[in-house]
């Protein structure tokens, strides 16, 4: 037993000598090239939070080539301590954003950015830049476009019931769903919001189940957040029971049963943070991406016929919450 | 507030997406008693059921026929099973250990192969719910339990049919035999090493089975680890049916039942944090076994490799 | 004789490179699955070595993941030597950790000296009673620790969740609208000391001062004596006089303590603070399981353990840098490390056969010498292999 | 005899099984070499040799569990291949194994089908299985229930159970490995009754013993094997005791110790209508009362699984009471943990020592502290002092003659007698006021019995107060002062030593008193 521990040890010295002679050799980025990398917490085709952002990341490099735009990605970060070690090895190889897309990532960033100060950083979702000058923070107001959602929602439903499926209450998902209640009740007083927090972000099996408690306590429209709901979306669809979809677009799931959706774009804000990194500031702003800069849009699922009073009543909940008539969170 | 639980709509409810959600469970779990009945005990469950998960879902997705599906899960879960076999039996790898080799290996597979053959989340139409004349038009006894796919019935038909296979056959003697007593069943000239090959390799297929009631009858989608921890309670059911099928189905039963429930309690708006809610199954699992004392003892072999004279 | 000696160095060395032989197998299957994504392999592995030792940086990250793994993997070495199987890795580790961040939130103006080993101890305790409680219901009520740990850990996560969302509650998030389930950051003067300038922090040298405390815990106490008796044999411990019950609990008990310190270190020395996105793994980082690996890759020895976790850590932080650097999905990670478990593991039956062959051998070399004296008187042949 | 003769159980006979010139290593030891073996039908082949001469080895070689590095099994002169029990069976040949192979959660019916092909199919047929059993258990007057689990069946039921499988497989040539080892004189007796019919039908028996004189009385031939060699095969008639216990041991056995009296002025133990429960919750004790006296062995003489066990652990604090008292040295001791009893001096060699007396993962060392390992000079303050351990062991070691390679050694690389030498070096060296032994021979080859029998005896003369549980009749006949008799959980009758003759305890024993 002694002897193994020895060796053991013997052999991991040499194996870091080895390590230590390979490495080193990193490539300096051409500066014409510019290069961000993104942490995410899922995968980035979870049809929500994490391929919104790889959607815009993917849609900045259509529009400006792939030859001056790069990026590189860590997916299924769950793991906080692991994506702090993925930005500190991005920061060390000189990236020009480092994007932490996930509201766990903030105490990693907030030590790791003040090492770096010629990198950029981004945090989403939050508007706490730490103070620091080589930090962005963006956040998406999720509560607008639910709130929109709210409002068809309570003008579809019949039962006057409508059913939530959410991962845990907080963040990005709480948002969501607290100004879908809001457009609910605000459009249609007596109706009842019931959620179903259940807890996880990767149970589809439960987050079905809860789809089926909903359906069974006489809920007749469902929303939900986050990435298991792909689940709850096949039990709308079995039940006839309309949807609403939040963070990417879900139509392509369920093209019958989806009304609309609130899709993220986060181009919007990044291509801001972009230029001011092009412009030499390298933080200290915070950005949110609203159905007013276009960051927010509710995407009508044009397979389904939405009456034109329900599509009005969108567009008017839109247009107050524009122009600051509505308060998505009262 | 609590009253409303106990009104007819929720407590149907409560029963129908009980049996429903006990489905995956019930596969697993009853390929997990038969190798652990052979001695085997097969942590990789998980693994698994993703792997059939993926596999059911992609053939169906791309084929159109959910049969073919179907087959696909069975098929590439016996493979699971089969290497799982190998490693346990012919290599007398610490069972525990490597099956959390052989969950991790799903998970990562399946969530690979998603990415690279699908690459997004996809949809298909699963295994409806069949209507039986008669029985599913009873009111509350046919929606409760006549108003579910073919994979449901499947699901309890099995219990059954492993409670026969056990009981009542010569595999299910040899079976049992060498879960309890690999040298007695050796001496009489029964194959250990077949015995665990076949249990092994049948509860793969099973788990791959209950990876497809997810993907294409209960879910109808594929995920990244859809499963979330559903193989390891399946394996955690059939401590807690101490082996025997109908025990294993009711333990199965009853955490989806409490499962159903709290879902229920948050739905009904009944003031409890949701995360307590989330809670109950686990504590009533626990619950239920300190009060229903423990009297069987598990298989004397299980875990242990069996290598003749030793 | 001296050949004799030689050949056995040899083969001792080859049983202690069998872990190495047995990754390298798998990496080589993972190769495969590297050039089938379309990634360079040679570049892919390069990566992953200097992800995990490249710099002083990268062995800093391999140390800190190490480091929890080597905590629980101690705790499992206990409970395994007292047969009790502790799957609760996860729950204890993070049971531990909110006690410890709830000590330090509620005193913040301590000093850091005294509130890290304060917090230390009550990370200890937590992860104690976390698995004192499945301890307690096998010696007591028969209950299986495999499902009660597992139930545990699940219990634990939703814990976690409605303290972090709730009266635990960062004041800041708090008064927001999307109310980020985190605590404050606790004080700085509570960080854990760094060793070097790097994330290295003191948490390291505790796993590793602590390996040689259960080493002497196991076989040098009455204590470990005891959890080691009661392991290999109830009955004969029971004849003996020893309370058998009560050393299933310590046995469970001591292994949650070790993997609830593991959660206080983990806070202390790199989070600072806690934060859940519903899982146990955002902040374990599946340690709790881990460990379990790590310790039987040390053979449950507490000194074996040590190179063990250093390896696995390497390999984890390693394989995040592989995804990193040629871009294939982190899926490909997962199973990597899946089939690296599965390789070591099996490689385990060479490192037996090896030594049942030295020992058949060395009957073949006594039969010259024994065979052909007058027959002993000696009463004792070797009955294990006999009759 | 004729080729075509046929066994009742319908199956051709064996005229002769030869095992030529067999070599097998095991690691640490040389089991076989050159071992030349016949059986022929008709005949009781007895195979004597101590633990370890290779008994047990020749025979799963015979059965197919192991493989021969050299040499040649021929059977009615044709060479077979053995390579697995399969190929045995076929072959007609079945073994009663020491250690019984029955699955203890299956019921008989279960253990015989096992393995055979079913006559529906995939099904079972246990209710043929069943019928098939009672027409052997009628032929051969092994009565046993078909129904029944094995856990609830008596040694000497499971013992009949082993036979009939291999009566069932249609076994012509039956390896007995031991198996009186575990059986009463009278179930010993009804055992040879068996086996005769079993001879005079044309089975060829292998009896596997080191009971000199039931090889005696039941055998034709006697085979002796030493340290894994062939000493010689004789005919039984002519041969004597020590004639076979010299060619066994090597040397001349034997030699009786003298009885010197002792003080026995002092109750040390005392039982007063103690009553207590088995496992299964049945009664297994029932107002027993018994004293045991300072300077004495009071043996404790019944059939296997009559409250020996049960009493033992009453007495060591394993096992509650459920009426009466115990009194130790004058002090009500009933309800104390054995951990409490033990520091009043009280010792106890347990009957299963593999299972109960040690732990096999251990080094002799820690074995040797294992009642005392958290005392003083063992441990202080919680940590074990190894150097005094180590110091402690050297000297048991050397002083009880305990075999090993060292002290830091495994506990399972031990032969059973040196098992047994390193219980008794424990409990013997505490030099306990009172000593429960029970079964301390079972298992034991001549040698180490003498041995054991010597100890105990010194034991007596030092003025220990023994209690001797032992159903071997000559151990307790040998050693006891007095004797009593438990039956069905009651004492029968204690009688005296010189009163006492195998005729009146074999009565007792069967629970008739006159």
């Amino acid at each position: 037993m002694k002897h193994l521990g020895k060796i053991l040890i013997l052999l991991t010295v040499a194996v870091m000598l080895l390590a230590g002679c390979g490495g080193g050799e990193e490539e300096v980025a051409a500066p014409e090239v510019f290069r961000v990398a993104v942490v995410m917490p899922s995968a980035i085709n979870d049809l929500a939070f994490s391929q919104s952002m790889y959607d815009a990341l993917s849609a900045i490099q259509a529009e400006r080539g792939a030859d001056k735009f790069e990026f590189v990605y860590s997916e299924s970060m769950f793991v906080v301590d692991d994506a702090a070690a993925a930005i500190r090895d991005y920061a060390s190889q000189g990236y020009n954003l480092i994007i932490a897309h996930g509201s766990q990532y903030g105490s990693s960033l907030q030590e790791i950015a003040p090492e770096f100060p010629e990198t950029s950083f981004a945090w989403g979702t939050t508007v706490d830049t730490f103070g620091l000058d080589n930090v962005f923070a963006y956040e998406a107001r999720a509560e607008e476009g639910g709130y929109v959602m709210g409002v068809m929602a309570a003008m579809l439903s019949e039962s006057g019931i409508v059913g939530v499926v959410g991962p845990i209450e907080t963040g990005d998902a709480k948002l969501y769903v607290d100004g879908f209640t809001a457009g609910v009740t605000a459009t249609k007083g007596e109706a009842q919001v019931n959620a179903n927090w259940i807890g996880s972000f990767s149970d589809v099996a439960l987050a079905s189940e809860a789809a089926q408690t909903h359906i069974g306590a006489g809920a007749d429209i469902l929303t939900g957040t986050a990435q298991m709901v792909v689940g709850a979306i096949g039990v709308a669809e079995e039940n006839g029971v309309l949807w609403f979809g939040t963070q990417s677009s879900q139509t392509s799931l369920a093209p019958s049963i989806v009304v609309a959706n609130q899709v993220y774009r986060w181009e919007v804000v990044l291509k801001e943070m972009i230029s001011l990194i092009e412009g030499q500031t390298y933080g200290g702003q915070s950005f949110l991406i609203t159905l007013e800069n276009g960051g927010l849009e509710v995407e009508f699922n044009s397979a389904y016929a939405l009456p034109d009073e329900v599509k009005t009543a969108a567009q008017a909940a839109i247009d107050g919450i524009v122009d600051g008539s509505i308060d998505p969170l009262p | 507030m609590i009253g409303n639980l106990f009104t007819e709509a929720v407590l149907v409810g409560i029963l129908a997406s009980g049996i429903r959600l006990a489905t995956p469970y019930l596969y697993a779990a009853i390929g997990e008693t038969f190798s652990q009945r052979s001695g085997v005990l097969n942590l990789g469950v998980e693994g698994q059921m993703l792997i059939g998960a993926f596999a059911a879902f992609f053939v169906s997705f791309t084929t159109g026929s959910l049969w073919l599906g179907l087959l696909a899960a069975i098929i590439s879960g016996l493979l699971m099973g089969l290497a799982m076999a190998f490693v346990s039996i012919n290599l007398q790898a610490e069972q525990g250990i490597s099956g959390i080799g052989f969950y991790l290996f799903g998970l990562g597979l399946s969530d690979l192969l998603f990415q690279k053959m699908l690459g997004t989340v996809e949809t298909v139409s699963g295994f409806r719910p069949i209507y039986i004349p008669y029985l599913s038009d009873i009111p509350i006894i046919g929606d409760i339990f006549f108003n579910q796919n073919i994979l449901v019935y499947g699901a309890y038909l099995l219990v059954v049919a492993a409670w026969f296979v056990l009981n009542k056959t010569t595999i299910g003697l040899k079976i049992k035999a060498v879960g309890e007593s690999p040298e007695a069943a050796d001496s009489l000239g029964v194959s250990v090493a077949r015995v665990r090959y076949f249990t092994v390799i049948l509860g793969g297929g099973l788990s791959g089975l209950a990876g497809a009631s997810l993907s294409i009858a209960l879910l109808n989608v594929f995920q990244q680890n859809m499963t979330s921890g559903l193989g390891f309670i399946a394996v955690a059911l059939v401590y807690f049916g101490g082996w025997r099928p109908f025990a294993v189905m009711g333990g199965a039963l009853l955490f989806s039942m409490v499962n159903s429930l709290q879902l229920w309690v948050q739905v009904l708006n009944i003031p409890i944090p949701s995360d307590f809610a989330v809670m109950m199954p686990y504590v009533l699992t626990i619950i239920a076994l300190v009060i229903t004392v423990q009297r069987v003892r598990p298989p004397s072999a299980l875990t242990k490799p069996f290598e003749r004279g030793h | 004789m001296n050949r004799k000696r030689q050949s056995e160095v040899v083969s001792k060395l080859m049983d202690a490179l069998l872990p190495v032989f047995a990754v390298l197998a798998a990496l080589a299957i993972g190769a495969v699955m590297l050039i089938i994504l379309g990634a360079n392999p040679i570049e892919a592995f390069g990566a992953l070595l200097e992800g995990a030792f490249g710099s002083a940086n990268a062995l800093a990250d391999t140390v800190v993941k190490a480091t929890p793994l080597l905590l629980i993997g101690l705790g499992i070495c206990i409970s395994f030597r007292g047969n009790v199987i502790n799957i609760g890795g996860e729950g204890q580790m993070i049971i531990g950790a909110l006690m410890a961040t709830a000590l330090g939130l509620a005193f913040p103006e301590w000093p850091g000296l005294l509130m890290i080993t304060l917090a230390m101890v009550v990370g200890f305790l937590g992860g104690a009673v976390w698995g004192g409680i499945p301890g307690a219901l096998k010696a007591y009520f028969g209950v299986n620790e495999i499902l009660s740990t597992i139930m545990m850990n699940a219990i634990a996560v939703q814990l976690m969740n409605f303290l972090l969302a709730g009266p635990m509650i960062d004041p800041v998030q708090a008064g927001k609208a999307s109310k980020i389930p985190q605590t404050a950051r606790l004080s700085n003067a509570f960080d854990l000391p760094r060793l070097i300038p790097t994330r290295l922090h003191l948490g390291a040298l505790i796993a590793v001062i602590l390996a040689v405390v259960v080493y002497i815990l196991l076989w040098r106490t009455t204590l470990g004596y005891r959890i080691r008796a009661v392991g290999q044999n109830q009955d004969a411990s029971r004849y003996a006089g020893i309370d058998v019950k009560r050393q299933v609990v310590l046995a469970l008990l001591l292994s949650g303590a070790f993997a609830g310190l593991a959660g206080a270190i983990q806070v202390f020395g790199v989070n600072h603070r806690m934060i859940t996105d519903g899982s146990a793994t955002g902040f374990t980082g599946s340690a709790g399981f881990n460990g379990i690996v790590a310790a039987l890759f040390g053979q449950l020895h507490p000194l074996g353990t040590i190179p063990a976790s250093f390896l696995f850590g390497a390999l984890l932080v390693g394989a995040n840098k592989l995804q990193r650097v040629v871009q294939v999905p982190s899926a490909v990670i997962t199973a990597l490390n899946g089939l690296v478990v599965i390789f070591v593991v099996s490689s385990e039956i060479w490192r037996r056969r090896r030594e049942t062959k030295r020992r058949t051998e060395a009957t073949f070399e006594m039969e010259i010498e024994e065979l052909h004296p007058p027959p002993a008187q000696d009463l004792t042949a070797n009955e294990e292999g006999v009759s | 005899m004729t080729e075509t003769q046929l066994l009742p159980s319908g199956k051709p006979i064996i005229s002769q099984l030869e095992m030529l010139n067999i070599t097998k290593r095991f690691p640490g030891v040389i089991a076989n070499y050159k071992v030349n073996f016949d059986v022929r039908s008709g005949e009781v082949h007895a195979l004597l040799g101590e633990n370890g001469a290779g008994k047990s080895t020749l025979m799963k070689i015979l059965y197919g569990l192991y493989q021969p590095e050299e040499g040649q099994i021929k059977l009615d002169g044709k060479e077979v291949s053995i390579h697995s029990p399969v190929d045995s069976i076929d072959l007609g040949i079945g073994m009663i194994h020491q250690h019984f192979m029955l699955v203890e959660s299956l019921t008989v019916a279960e253990n015989v089908a096992l393995g055979l092909p079913s006559s529906r199919g995939f099904l079972t047929d246990l209710d043929k299985v069943s019928e098939r059993i009672l027409e052997l258990a009628e032929i051969y007057g092994l009565q046993v229930d078909p129904e029944a689990y094995i856990w609830q069946l008596a040694v000497g039921q499971q013992q009949r159970v082993e036979i009939i499988k291999a009566l069932y497989r249609g076994a012509a040539l039956l390896i007995l490995d031991e198996p009186t080892a575990v059986l009463t004189p009278q179930e010993v007796d009804e055992f040879f009754i068996t086996m005769r019919q079993m001879i005079d039908d044309g089975h060829a028996l292998i009896f596997i013993s080191h009971k000199l004189h039931e090889v005696i009385e039941i055998s034709h031939r006697v085979s002796v094997l030493r340290d894994g060699q062939m000493i010689g095969t004789i005919p039984t008639k002519g041969a004597t005791k020590s004639k076979l216990a010299e060619m066994m041991v090597g040397r001349e056995v034997g030699i009786k110790k003298d009885r010197f009296e002792t003080d026995t002025s002092e109750k040390r133990l005392v039982l007063e209508n103690v009553s207590a429960l088995s496992n299964r919750g049945t009664p297994a004790l029932t107002n027993v009362t018994l004293d045991v006296r300072s300077g004495e062995i009071l043996g404790i003489a019944g059939v296997s699984g009559n409250g020996q066990r049960e009493l033992a652990e009453v007495i060591t604090g394993l096992r509650p009471v459920t009426g009466g008292k115990i009194i130790l040295e004058g002090e009500d001791v009933t309800g104390l943990t054995p951990k409490q009893l033990m520091n009043r001096s009280l010792s106890y060699i347990p009957e299963e020592r593999m299972k109960d007396g040690m732990i096999k993962e251990f080094t002799v060392a820690e074995n040797l502290i294992l009642r005392e390992h958290d005392l003083e000079p063992f441990s202080k303050n919680g940590l074990l002092n190894l150097k005094t351990i180590s110091a402690h062991s050297e000297k048991l070691i050397t002083s009880y003659n305990v075999k090993t390679p060292s002290q830091e050694t495994m506990a399972k690389n031990l032969s059973g007698g040196n098992i047994q030498k390193l219980v008794l070096a424990r409990e013997i060296s505490r030099k306990p006021h009172t000593l429960i032994a029970a079964q301390p021979t079972r298992g034991l080859d001549i040698g180490a019995t003498e041995y054991v029998h010597l100890r105990l005896l010194e034991q007596r003369e030092e003025g220990t107060a023994t209690l001797l549980i032992s159903e071997d009749l000559d151990e307790i006949l040998a050693l006891s002062d007095r004797i009593a008799v438990l039956f069905e959980g009651e004492v029968m009758g204690v009688l005296h030593q010189s009163e006492a003759t195998p005729e009146k305890l074999g009565l007792l024993m069967a629970g008739v008193v006159e």
